[in-house]
């Protein structure tokens, strides 16, 4: 596994929403190297406070040699990053972990709730560059239209048909995305790639799981390095024991997990 | 054993713990460096004095439950539980890399009773390419209600005879900071026989998250390191350098060169960095650049005159 | 003594120190609080729970020379060398200002020797405006070659049945985390009498000045405070308060109301918050306002819920 | 003494030299109040880390209600508030500590080295209001021209002739400040008010001693809270014991104090 630590520039910082940032960095030997579903850590600051660095999936890289992540501002390592500059230099430690494994011989359904739009969008552009027949459904939530708009147009640009669901009814189907995702008719051969809240992830898979679809989920989980060496990241395993993952995940086949339903 | 060059490079940062030469005395910290293998794309491993690995038990352990791991003011709690392979999977699995690399390897071992610690020094003993065994005294006796090692000056001391009766190499005892006085465990240590000591392990603590109002660890209490600890850290070396014969190995919060310097002019005779990997991966070599640079700078004939070199009185 | 109001206000933070009722659970640590005039500027005073004042002796104290004082990460050490104006000069200069500010007045006090812990105690037993001593027992026995008295249980409950015997006042123990096990401690001095116990005190650190090769501190060694030190000070306190059936004080890093809804969950009755006045000055009176913000909006009959509520399994 | 705990906002940011910047407050409650030689306490970040707030002279207040610091970057604390922003809040309190007392019936002389100099524009200013008869002297030096130049222009624009001196020559006479003073001619009654480094201060109190003239000086401990409650700021005084420099100083007459000489 190649992973670099790069000194990168702020390319771009655009607010979103009033607590969603995208963020553009200049990182040319990540962004060569790195697959969808695989994230960063980043430092956020320059003291000890906060002192970790803080995982971000990569949602997007391109070819002059940036990639992009999207974050939601949820506490202080997020807030000191939504007030970096443009042209400042951040730390960045990454490709970091397993992405997601495309098959190519299954419908592909990207199913992303909330934040786990980002690594998302990487994967919709690689599987219509490397599969352009594929054309990858696309079905996304977010609790109302202001947090789920900025995030769906890029989907919408690749020419994916997007199916959105909000909480609010605000936008697309008023309520649960698996609700949505039921509904379409995916055929009998189909992988879903998943990233969101738990209790989404838990519906989708057992979703899948009743038609007997692929379903491979991203978690989060808290990490101190990202790199396979703190053994903080743990996630319980069908089998038994843990997987760690920033190694072995953050994706997982969901049968390899343990799910409390 | 010899790790350094024969040939004294231009700048002598050269230190030894007991029999064990160094080529300088940047080592990693147990439990934040895995097997070393995976700092591999960050770090020139073989620049760095050595590495600790992460502590072995007898048995693999699975280690606690999850969430093992959260964030505090400049520091981490940590209750990984010492997850680990066990000692023959180490051998079997682990030695093989860690040979390639070409640095000195201390092997970190822990137990549960003094009889398991004796049992993996006897079965890393003959195990080719072991430049040190460090021995983690923080844990739990079991045989004592659960009492760690470390607090107990006899326990410590008894760990201590054991694992020296068990193996050839240096054995270093790290010692926990979690006590009334750290110079008496120490003594104790070093009148069984300990090559070295190595100071601090982590300072016990807990997070509550007052939202779910559980503790936010699963084995509730956990482990405190990083920058936070530095200056307990700083003090028990300074004490213990002055209460020991045996080299001090100081270890706490050390991110950068100046906390190098600032540990061994308290006594230590080489440093460990740990918490500081997982911020900076490179925090170890650039640790190794700094004090190369510090040294010619300075005009120091080696890094050895900074040992103790604090100036206390007027 | 009785400091809240007859009619129980509408939200109910009132908490019990032994016989010593508080309209709520909200102190300021001893010497990071001045003698309380100095917050006048920023603070309402009457509207915490209680004071602490700078730690008083039988005689005068000019303390440590400078540096006294350092930052550290997320902390900072102090040797202030208890600098005090001594039993006689704080009765007759410092409690008059104090008493006017309606607020519980707690006396920290400290000694060389169990006498003068005595002789203290006594001073203070028949001046009016007193609710409560805190007893630091963090200081050396210099009967016992500098042991500090906090250290060993035999003479931390011989401080506490002194103070005890000496004056009728609730008698709170303050507690030091350079201890192995502070639970032994806390029951020594809770079968000597005492009415509460309050911790943790300052752990023991050092600051080295890489560039001049010297400590930072004129004392060489110092006591570290802030938010560095939660973890440790909520681990003790969650200990203790499981050791002990008196009132558990929690103290060492708190800033904000979410850490004293931790520390209170944790086990601690009240809290007293140090450092954080230096930082934010209103941070006493902040806490008072987002503790009953939180009552109301969690819909509790009382803080007192909080108290041990931790949740441990599932 | 009244003293104030607001949140001040960012009027200018003003970088003079590669390192030294001038930071202008809106703070009309501490302006109001304020006298020279008296202090704040900012906090420089929003995080633990840097953990404690850091004292800056005031420079100058105005009749808008702001006021000014001047400050070098040396640390962590001076590095984040140098990257503050136009419009961010800061919080300071102030205005600490006793200043100069000014003695209206002796040539006032005011001495500062380095970034000594800051609280003297303050006091400048503040005897030429109050006596716009005394017309102060001004001696100032620093390391060289770059850092004298920009700070020596707010006291010609008062009127004041100013004399200079710099380590290097650079600007005004080449090497110390205190020669300078020592060929003025200051008369037989003078009062020096000092700000600087220990040495050059040392000097100064050495000269106006042997003159016979008064000598105020500020004194930089350090502090942590700035308000006479952690007792960590002592001055070893004359007369015994120590005197806290936040709120028995910063500024102290010199015979008060202890000098090592
Ligand atoms: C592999 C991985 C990829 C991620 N990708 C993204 C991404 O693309 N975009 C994005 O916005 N976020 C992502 N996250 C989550 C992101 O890392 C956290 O939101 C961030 O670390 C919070 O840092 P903070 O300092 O702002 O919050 P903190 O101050 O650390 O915490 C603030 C609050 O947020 C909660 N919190 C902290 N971490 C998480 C978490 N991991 N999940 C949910 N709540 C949390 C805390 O409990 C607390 O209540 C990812 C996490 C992982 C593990
Ligand atoms: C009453 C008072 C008024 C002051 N007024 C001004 C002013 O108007 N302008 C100005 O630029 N500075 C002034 N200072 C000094 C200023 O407070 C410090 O430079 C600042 O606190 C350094 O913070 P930092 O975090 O950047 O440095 P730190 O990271 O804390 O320290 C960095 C380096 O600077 C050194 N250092 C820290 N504090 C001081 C200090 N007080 N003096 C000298 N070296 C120090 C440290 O030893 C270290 O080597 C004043 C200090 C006091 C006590
Ligand atoms: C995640 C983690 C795991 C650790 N595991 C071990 C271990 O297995 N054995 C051991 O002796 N120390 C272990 N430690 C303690 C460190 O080796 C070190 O003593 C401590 O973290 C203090 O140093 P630091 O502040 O530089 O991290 C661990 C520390 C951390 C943070
Ligand atoms: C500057 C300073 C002076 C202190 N003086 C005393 C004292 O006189 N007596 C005492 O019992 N504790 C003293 N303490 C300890 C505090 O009361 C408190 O126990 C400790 O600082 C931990 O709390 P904190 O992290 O909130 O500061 C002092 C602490 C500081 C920082
Ligand atoms: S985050 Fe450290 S091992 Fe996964
Ligand atoms: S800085 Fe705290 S008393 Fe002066």
């Amino acid at each position: 596994m190649s992973q670099i630590q790069e000194k990168t520039q702020v390319i771009r910082l655009e607010q979103l929403t009033s607590d969603i940032v995208r963020l553009t960095l200049d990182a040319p030997e990540i962004s060569s190297i790195a697959s969808p579903g695989q994230f960063v850590m980043i430092r956020t600051g320059n003291t000890s406070d906060p002192l970790l660095r803080r995982p971000f999936s990569i949602s997007q890289t391109s070819s002059d040699g940036s990639f992009q992540i999207l974050f939601k501002v949820v506490g202080r390592g997020t807030s000191l990053l939504s007030h970096c500059r443009k042209g400042e230099y951040l730390s960045v430690l990454g490709p970091l972990g397993r992405g997601y494994r495309i098959d190519p011989h299954r419908l592909a359904c990207l199913v992303g709730g909330g934040m786990g739009i980002a690594p998302l969008l990487f994967l919709g552009k690689t599987i219509m560059r490397k599969y352009p027949d594929q054309g990858p459904v696309v079905v996304l939530g977010a609790k109302n239209r202001e947090e789920l708009a900025p995030l769906i147009d890029d989907f919408a640009d690749l020419g994916l048909k997007v199916h959105v669901a909000t909480d609010d009814g605000s936008l697309g189907h008023h309520g649960l995305l698996t609700d949505v995702l039921k509904a379409l008719d995916l055929g009998p051969q189909c992988t879903t790639y998943v990233c969101g809240p738990k209790p989404m992830m838990t519906a989708v898979h057992l979703f899948c799981r009743s038609k007997h679809y692929g379903c491979q989920v991203s978690v989060e989980t808290s990490m101190a390095c990202g790199m396979g060496a703190c053994l903080g990241c743990i996630v319980p395993l069908e089998k038994g024991g843990y997987g760690h993952s920033c190694s072995d995940g953050p994706v997982f086949d969901a049968e390899e997990l343990v799910w409390s339903l | 054993m010899e790790f350094v060059e024969s040939k004294a490079p231009a700048v002598d940062l050269r230190v030894s713990i007991g029999s064990l030469s160094l080529k300088n005395p940047i080592m990693t910290a147990s439990g934040t460096f895995g097997y070393a293998k995976e700092f591999e794309p960050y770090v020139n491993l073989h620049r760095l004095g050595a590495v600790v690995v992460k502590g072995i038990s007898l048995l693999p352990r699975g280690g606690n439950p999850p969430p093992r791991i959260i964030e505090t003011s400049c520091g981490m709690l940590n209750a990984i539980g010492l997850e680990n392979v066990g000692v023959e999977r180490f051998i079997s699995e682990k030695m093989d890399s860690l040979k390639g690399v070409n640095v000195p390897v201390v092997v970190n071992i822990l137990g549960d009773t003094v009889q398991e610690y004796r049992e993996i020094s006897k079965r890393l003993a003959d195990v080719d390419g072991i430049a040190a065994i460090e021995v983690n005294i923080s844990c739990p006796n079991v045989k004592k209600g659960g009492v760690a090692f470390g607090t107990v000056p006899e326990m410590a001391a008894a760990v201590t005879a054991a694992v020296k009766e068990s193996c050839s190499v240096p054995v270093i005892v790290k010692l926990s900071p979690n006590v009334s006085d750290i110079t008496v465990i120490a003594r104790a240590v070093e009148e069984a026989g300990a090559d070295a000591v190595s100071l601090i392990n982590t300072l016990i603590g807990m997070a509550i998250d007052h939202h779910t109002r559980r503790p936010v660890l699963a084995n509730v209490i956990g482990g405190l390191s990083g920058p936070a600890i530095k200056p307990v850290a700083l003090r028990m070396v300074f004490q213990v350098s002055q209460a020991v014969a045996i080299p001090v190995i100081g270890i706490g919060g050390i991110e950068t060169v100046d906390d190098v310097i600032q540990f061994m002019l308290a006594g230590a005779t080489a440093v460990q960095i740990g918490t500081a990997n997982f911020i900076n991966p490179r925090a170890s070599e650039e640790a190794v650049e700094g004090l190369s640079r510090y040294v010619v700078d300075q005009q120091l004939r080696s890094v050895r005159e900074l040992i103790g070199g604090l100036i206390l009185a007027d």
